[in-house]
């Protein structure tokens, strides 16, 4: 380990094996394309290496700091890996390589895997770049990349209906840009483009809006509202290893780290303060709203996805407490997410492949033909439920603390709110689970039979679902280990919740959604349908089929509930559509008519072209000489 | 006004018809006219020059130099303005307008 | 030294030698071996060049001044060779090197002409940048001006003599623009010689000389714009490069509007850069010439005229560092021709490939070629992320180098103009590529194959080099600084 | 007596070019052409450059009247007459308005800026030795030009082959 660290420790082979290599690595694949066993092996040898760094980086326990001279116009980068982005250089490093190889053999046979396999090592290469630079400027670059891979990897299962990419890059495009806005405004009023120079501003004046932007930019790229949408609606289209990949995992992990970033380093941010309120307030919302989603979707992939945005919002609420019993329940919060919601989506990808399709109406009573995966699932479903002793019970635990205990006058309603989210997370994967695979046996028409055969796509499952008792029962190793450098929390607060009132609570809240669901089978005859008694609850019924339609998506500008101001942001959206679609290259256009038709082929015109350009070279420098 | 502006307003003018002959007309020869015409005020140009700066010698080489690539350009033009006569059958510059935006 | 003496002698006598050769020879042997000789030639220039820049830095030469023949009593030297002028030389040679290959396959008739031709052109070009006289580079501008229009008119086409006499028309109005300019200076100097002129000519105070001085500026800057292309000058480029061969046009587009119209304005900027309206004519130049280029370029259905205008639009970027006035901004714009230079060059054979495979070139009638023709579209892909600057290929270093020229010294607004313009470039490309290759197969383009030998060669290794010295920029900018050029 | 030649041989060119362009009748032009160069070569003699006055005698006003109406000729215009359609006197007679007008301008321009430039001193040197010593880029110039221009005639004059 001590060699391999060695080996990194200057900015230039950092740069070169952290960056370089899975670039090289991403053109091996790419050439190695449809050759299915090659392509795995070299995906999983990539994997390894890259976690033999990320090891070596993180376990090292040493600060890098270099320059890297790129060319020699002060376009260096900074390199800083302290303990915190070695850990998340090593966590997504860790991640990669289980989920690499699962891509790698969900892609078997698909006529896009060399390419697919290749954006995703770019992305690797990007992410572990971000983690790096000290200069924002310089994450801001590979950021940037990122987004660039992500579009391309949502254009490539369907280049005709490239609808749900645009939409993808348009918001992630936007939250980018308001990070840069941010970046720009930080960099303005702390003095420092490096974010080792910049440490404790203040949230007032001018930095709350740089905190605003920075804060929007970096939960945005995890999935956080409002910048979720795509997410959902890519679901649809995108490769179910993509789900699994970019918002299963790899986006937690880089959106959740600038946000501890910002919080804790570069903005000092007081609980109870207004910073952490509006924080909070952006996570219970996206909690609630996404897992309401959540709750009446009937496909997987569609379910998992809005349940990959609300459990943004557990992490953004604990986040946003600034307590360090906070911090450390979204940073677990975020790792076990990483687990089971990877694992999530890499079965309902598995079961696509299986069933060709990933609607729960269509099949049922799949556990005779698929033991491992259910066992798997209910591990996962388990976990995200927060169900005792499993690890997503102990971040929701100290979430929920965390959501008490912060100075402001609206703890007991974030705290509720934080239970409604659990509720409803509980109900939904009642609902899933059970329509699944309990039951009487049911395949999809087409499918005659269903197995589970295919080593390296349950592998991946496995290790994930194993993971997730894991880190349930040295959940402490986590939380006081690991953290400690971001937390900064002096009392150790791993272990079982020191509440045993929050215990019960969340206890009694988990026997609630079983009984509701209880109820709700019995009224509709079918678990699938457990939760239709909500969904088609008086209020609730109109809402939702608001939000079905989309109202509620802020990327189609409309506030639901407000109608005038629905109607006004109509207004501005058309005006700004106007602007773009119409007038804009209205003008380009006309301006480009008007060019045209000067380049007609006269020759007269040529030459008049001539001498109008001496006259204008003419006139310039006498303005300027006399 | 001394008879070194006389000459530079010759010169001038005698560029601007050259000019207005290459814009106005229509004939293709009569623009490779124009061409010639805005050379000799050129030319012009060059024998005040020397007479100022009174490095009469180094303008003379200039001249004949300049003079003799005058002559190849002619011979190129008048040589692709024939071909062009060939292709269409007259000398009209309306004729060029194949190529186009 | 002999080596140094010899190698810069032979730049200027080699092409005739082989231009004789190739008019006593036999027919038949001309017809099969000339071409070969002529990018034997290209590639002498490019390696010699290179060798040369190399010695240059390594001894701390800065420039070598020679005579063709001994003069006997008079001391001066009329040729003179710096590392800027082997720079360019290294991409006269690159680009004279394409054509060769190109015209391998898309020349049928009249290959000892082009021989002849592209000898002299070469010929032209190589003095133009060993210049030391401003009246030299007009005699060598003109050189290279009437082989243009002999090439372009060469296969007697409607459109080629069209484009041909077009050209000669617009750019014999920048000759006399720039001898009236040339006059002028003359007039004040006795000399034309770089050196002689310096700045004296801008230190009077004497408002008879000054208002001569300022004519004479303005005159050459338009008469180069007009060899550069630069708009409103630029009507003539289109048409010419459009009809031409592509062997010829490649090298009208690569190499021959940079070489007689963007080191000209080098020069004017040598000369009078002191004066701010200079730099000011050139920012107004070169930025209406890149956005109307690509505007205009986004309309066009014709491929070569697409490329053609994207040229004037790229001449407007490297007139664009020019306006930066610094040592930086000349970097960044030779950087710039040596990336169009290549990127230009790919698309031109992209087109020689279409031209010859399928026989049209009008993109409303291609679509799908990616299929049919995965080289040429590989090729043509790359060179269009170079033209965006998308790193990490070689345009990206050389817009970026132009950004940088232009921010440091003092014009940001400009600098991020020439960065918003980078979108325009964008469109017309992906217009372009979306029309040719992507998308459905065309109808009648079952049987189009790959392109043949050489054609399919130059595109590959044009991409290599596309590539590699993107990836290579870095180490060549660190060079250049320790070689403390920048 | 000099500066009397002078001015009417300027006055000459000055004429004889605005005619060049508005005669209508190319033959015309082509001669008042050959005639402004003769009013030229006159000037150069008179300021003392008889080389110049030499070649553009015989070069300007021979040659290329000679390439002039050999071309005129060629393009089988026996009449040697613009037509109706080429031309028609108004668009042509706009020119001398334009000339007095730029006079008048670049006049009223000079007499605002004082404009003087002294003669210098003549300096004695040999033309010979001036071309062939101090300018012998030009000459390799000169010497490319006129192998272009043979290799131009060669291309573009020879007939087309015929089409088979």
């Amino acid at each position: 380990m001590n060699a391999v660290f060695e080996l990194l420790s200057t900015g230039h082979n950092l740069l070169l094996f952290t960056v370089g290599l899975p670039v090289i690595f991403a053109f091996a694949v790419w050439a190695a394309g449809k050759k299915d066993i090659l392509r795995t092996a070299v995906t999983a040898v990539a994997g390894i290496v890259n976690l033999i760094f990320g090891c070596a980086l993180y376990f090292a326990k040493a600060e890098i700091a270099d320059t890297v001279k790129m060319t020699g116009f002060g376009l260096d980068i900074d390199i800083l890996t302290d303990e915190f982005s070695a850990l998340f250089i090593f966590l997504t490093a860790a991640a990669f390589s289980v989920i690499g190889i699962y891509c790698s053999a969900w892609l078997n046979s698909k006529k896009y895997a060399g390419l697919f396999m290749f954006y995703l090592f770019i992305s690797l290469a990007m992410i572990n770049g971000a983690f790096m630079c000290d200069s924002l400027g310089a994450m801001l670059f590979f950021w940037e990349g990122l987004l660039c891979t992500l579009f391309g990897m949502l254009l490539i299962n369907n280049r005709e209906n490239y609808k749900s990419a645009v939409k993808a890059l348009t918001l992630s495009g936007i939250a980018d840009l308001l990070m840069m806005l941010g970046i720009i405004i930080t960099a303005y009023i702390g003095g420092s483009s490096n974010m080792s120079g910049l440490s404790g501003l203040e949230v007032k004046g001018a930095g709350i809006a740089g905190f605003a932007c920075l804060m929007l930019g970096a939960l945005g790229k995890s999935g956080c509202m409002p910048f979720h949408s795509w997410i959902p609606e890519a679901a649809g289209s995108a490769p179910a290893a993509f789900m699994a990949a970019f918002p299963g995992a790899l986006e937690k992990l880089l959106g959740i780290y600038l946000g501890v970033r910002v919080m804790t380093q570069i903005y000092s941010v007081e609980s109870g303060s207004a910073a952490s309120i509006a924080v909070m307030t952006l996570g219970a919302v996206t909690l609630v709203c996404a897992v309401a989603m959540a709750l009446i979707q009937k496909d997987m992939k569609k379910l998992l996805s809005y349940h990959a945005v609300s459990q943004v919002g557990y992490m953004v609420l604990g986040l946003g407490s600034a307590l360090p019993v906070g911090i450390a329940g979204a940073l677990f919060h975020m790792l076990n997410n990483v687990i089971y919601k990877s694992a999530l989506f890499m079965i309902a990808g598995f079961m696509e492949k299986k069933l060709g399709t990933t609607d729960l109406r269509s099949f049922s009573g799949l556990f005779k033909k698929m033991p491992v995966t259910a066992v798997c699932f209910t591990v996962c479903g388990f976990s995200i439920a927060g169900v005792p002793g499993f690890n997503g019970f102990f971040s929701k635990e100290l979430i929920f603390d965390a959501a008490l205990e912060s100075h402001c006058k609206l703890n007991y309603l974030f705290y509720a709110l934080a239970l409604v989210g659990a509720f409803m997370t509980a109900v939904s994967f009642l609902k899933m689970g059970r329509g699944a695979f309990s039951g009487k046996e049911q395949l999809p028409e087409k499918v005659k039979t269903a197995d589970e055969k295919g080593l390296l796509l349950k592998l991946p499952i496995i290790v994930m679902s194993a993971l997730c008792v894991v880190f349930g029962i040295f959940n402490s190793v986590a939380v006081d280990g690991w953290f400690a450098c971001a937390t900064g929390a002096e009392e150790k607060l791993g272990g079982w919740p020191h509440s045993a009132l929050l215990v019960i609570i969340s206890v009694c809240v988990l026997l609630l959604a079983l009984a509701d669901h209880i109820y709700g089978c019995k009224k509709t005859g079918k678990p699938i349908n457990a939760a239709d008694h909500i969904h088609y609850a008086p209020v609730l019924k109109q809402i939702y089929s608001a939000a079905e339609k989309g109202r509620f998506d802020p990327y189609n500008w409309i506030n639901g509930i407000a109608q005038g101001f629905s109607f006004v942001c109509v207004k501005i959206e058309q005006g700004v559509s106007f602007v773009y679609d119409r007038a804009i290259p209205g003008i380009v256009k006309k301006t480009g008519d008007m060019l045209h038709r000067s380049d007609n082929g006269s020759l007269s015109r040529y030459l008049a072209g001539v001498l109008l350009g001496v006259a204008v070279a003419a006139v310039i420098l006498l303005s300027k000489v006399l | 006004m001394n008879m070194e502006f006389a000459f530079l307003l010759a010169g001038v003018l005698l560029i601007l018809a050259g000019c207005f002959c290459l814009i106005r007309t229509y004939h293709l020869l009569k623009i490779i006219i124009g061409m010639e015409l805005s050379m000799k005020a050129v030319t012009l140009l060059f024998v005040i020059a020397g007479r100022i700066n009174g490095n009469m010698e180094l303008s003379q080489a200039f001249i004949i130099t300049i003079i003799v690539i005058e002559v190849v350009i002619t011979l190129v033009a008048s040589g692709v303005a024939l071909d062009l006569y060939k292709k269409y059958g007259n000398l009209d510059v309306r004729n060029l307008r194949n190529l186009r935006g | 030294m002999n080596m140094l003496n010899l190698t810069v002698h032979a730049m200027l006598a080699l092409p005739l030698v082989v231009l004789a050769a190739n008019n006593l020879l036999a027919k038949q042997t001309a017809r099969k071996i000339a071409l070969y000789v002529c990018a034997a030639v290209a590639f002498f220039q490019i390696a010699s060049s290179v060798t040369l820049f190399v010695m240059y830095t390594r001894y701390g030469i800065t420039h070598y001044d020679f005579n063709i023949f001994d003069p006997g009593q008079v001391s001066a030297d009329y040729f003179s060779v710096n590392r800027l002028d082997l720079f360019l030389m290294v991409c006269i040679g690159i680009v004279v090197f394409v054509s060769v290959m190109l015209a391998l396959e898309t020349i049928k008739d009249h290959k000892r002409s082009y021989v002849n031709l592209l000898m002299c052109l070469l010929l032209g070009m190589n003095g133009m940048v060993m210049a030391t006289d401003l009246f030299s580079l007009y005699v060598f501008l003109e050189i290279v001006g009437i082989t243009s229009f002999v090439m372009i008119a060469m296969f007697r086409s409607k459109v080629g003599l069209e484009g041909s006499f077009k050209y000669l028309v617009v750019s014999s109005l920048g000759i006399v623009l720039l001898l009236s300019g040339l006059a002028l200076i003359f007039m004040q100097t006795g000399t034309l010689d770089f050196k002689a002129i310096g700045e004296s000519l801008l230190d009077t105070q004497d408002s008879s000389r000054r208002a001569l001085t300022y004519s004479a500026v303005v005159l050459m800057i338009s008469g180069f714009a007009v060899k550069a292309g630069a708009v409103p000058f630029h009507s003539w480029l289109p048409d010419a490069h459009q009809s031409a061969d592509t062997a010829v046009s490649v090298l009208l587009s690569g190499i021959v509007i940079k070489i007689a119209g963007i080191y000209g304005l080098i020069v004017v900027l040598d000369l009078f850069g002191s004066l701010e309206a200079v730099r000011i004519i050139y920012q107004v130049i070169g930025l209406v010439s890149t956005i109307t280029g690509a505007v205009l370029a986004a309309r066009q259905h014709h491929f070569k005229r697409i490329a053609a205008y994207s040229s004037v639009s790229q001449m407007g970027y490297i007139i664009l560092a020019l306006s930066s006035g610094t040592t930086l901004g000349v970097v960044g714009a030779a950087a710039h021709i040596f990336s169009h230079a290549i990127f230009k060059s790919t698309l031109f054979s992209n087109a020689a490939a279409i031209h010859e495979e399928v026989g049209v070139l009008d993109v409303t009638k291609l679509g799908g070629l990616e299929k049919k023709m995965p080289i040429t579209a590989f090729s043509s892909v790359i060179a269009f992320l170079s033209t965006a600057g998308v790193p990490p290929f070689c345009g990206f270093w050389s817009k970026l180098l132009i950004v940088i020229a232009l921010w440091k010294s003092g014009d940001t607004v400009w600098a991020g103009a020439a960065l918003a313009a980078s979108i325009f470039t964008a469109v017309y490309f992906l217009r372009l590529q979306r029309k040719v290759f992507f998308g459905k197969l065309a109808d009648g383009m079952q049987d189009v194959r790959e392109a043949k030998n050489s054609i399919g060669f130059i595109e590959a290794a044009l991409t290599a080099v596309t590539v590699g010295a993107g990836l290579l920029f870095p180490f060549a900018l660190q060079y250049l600084q320790t070689a403390g050029i920048i | 007596m000099e500066n009397i030649i002078i001015y009417v041989s300027l006055a000459a060119l000055l004429v004889c070019g605005v005619l060049a362009v508005m005669l209508r009748s190319i033959i015309k032009d082509a001669i008042c052409l050959a005639a402004a160069s003769a009013a030229l070569a006159i000037i150069m003699y008179t300021l003392g450059a008889p080389w110049a006055a030499l070649f553009e005698v015989s070069v300007c006003a021979g040659l290329i009247t000679v390439i002039f109406i050999s071309g005129i000729s060629l393009s089988h215009d026996t009449k040697a007459e613009v037509r109706r359609e080429y031309d028609d006197k108004r668009r042509m007679g706009v020119l001398p308005v334009v000339l007095v007008v730029a006079g008048i301008v670049m006049i009223g321009a000079g007499a605002a800026i004082h404009f003087e430039m002294p003669v210098a001193q003549r300096l004695v040197q040999d033309f010979r030795e001036v071309f062939w010593n101090s300018r012998q880029a030009d000459i390799w110039g000169q010497i490319i030009v006129m192998l272009t221009g043979g290799t131009a005639i060669s291309v573009l004059i020879k007939e087309e082959k015929k089409k088979s």
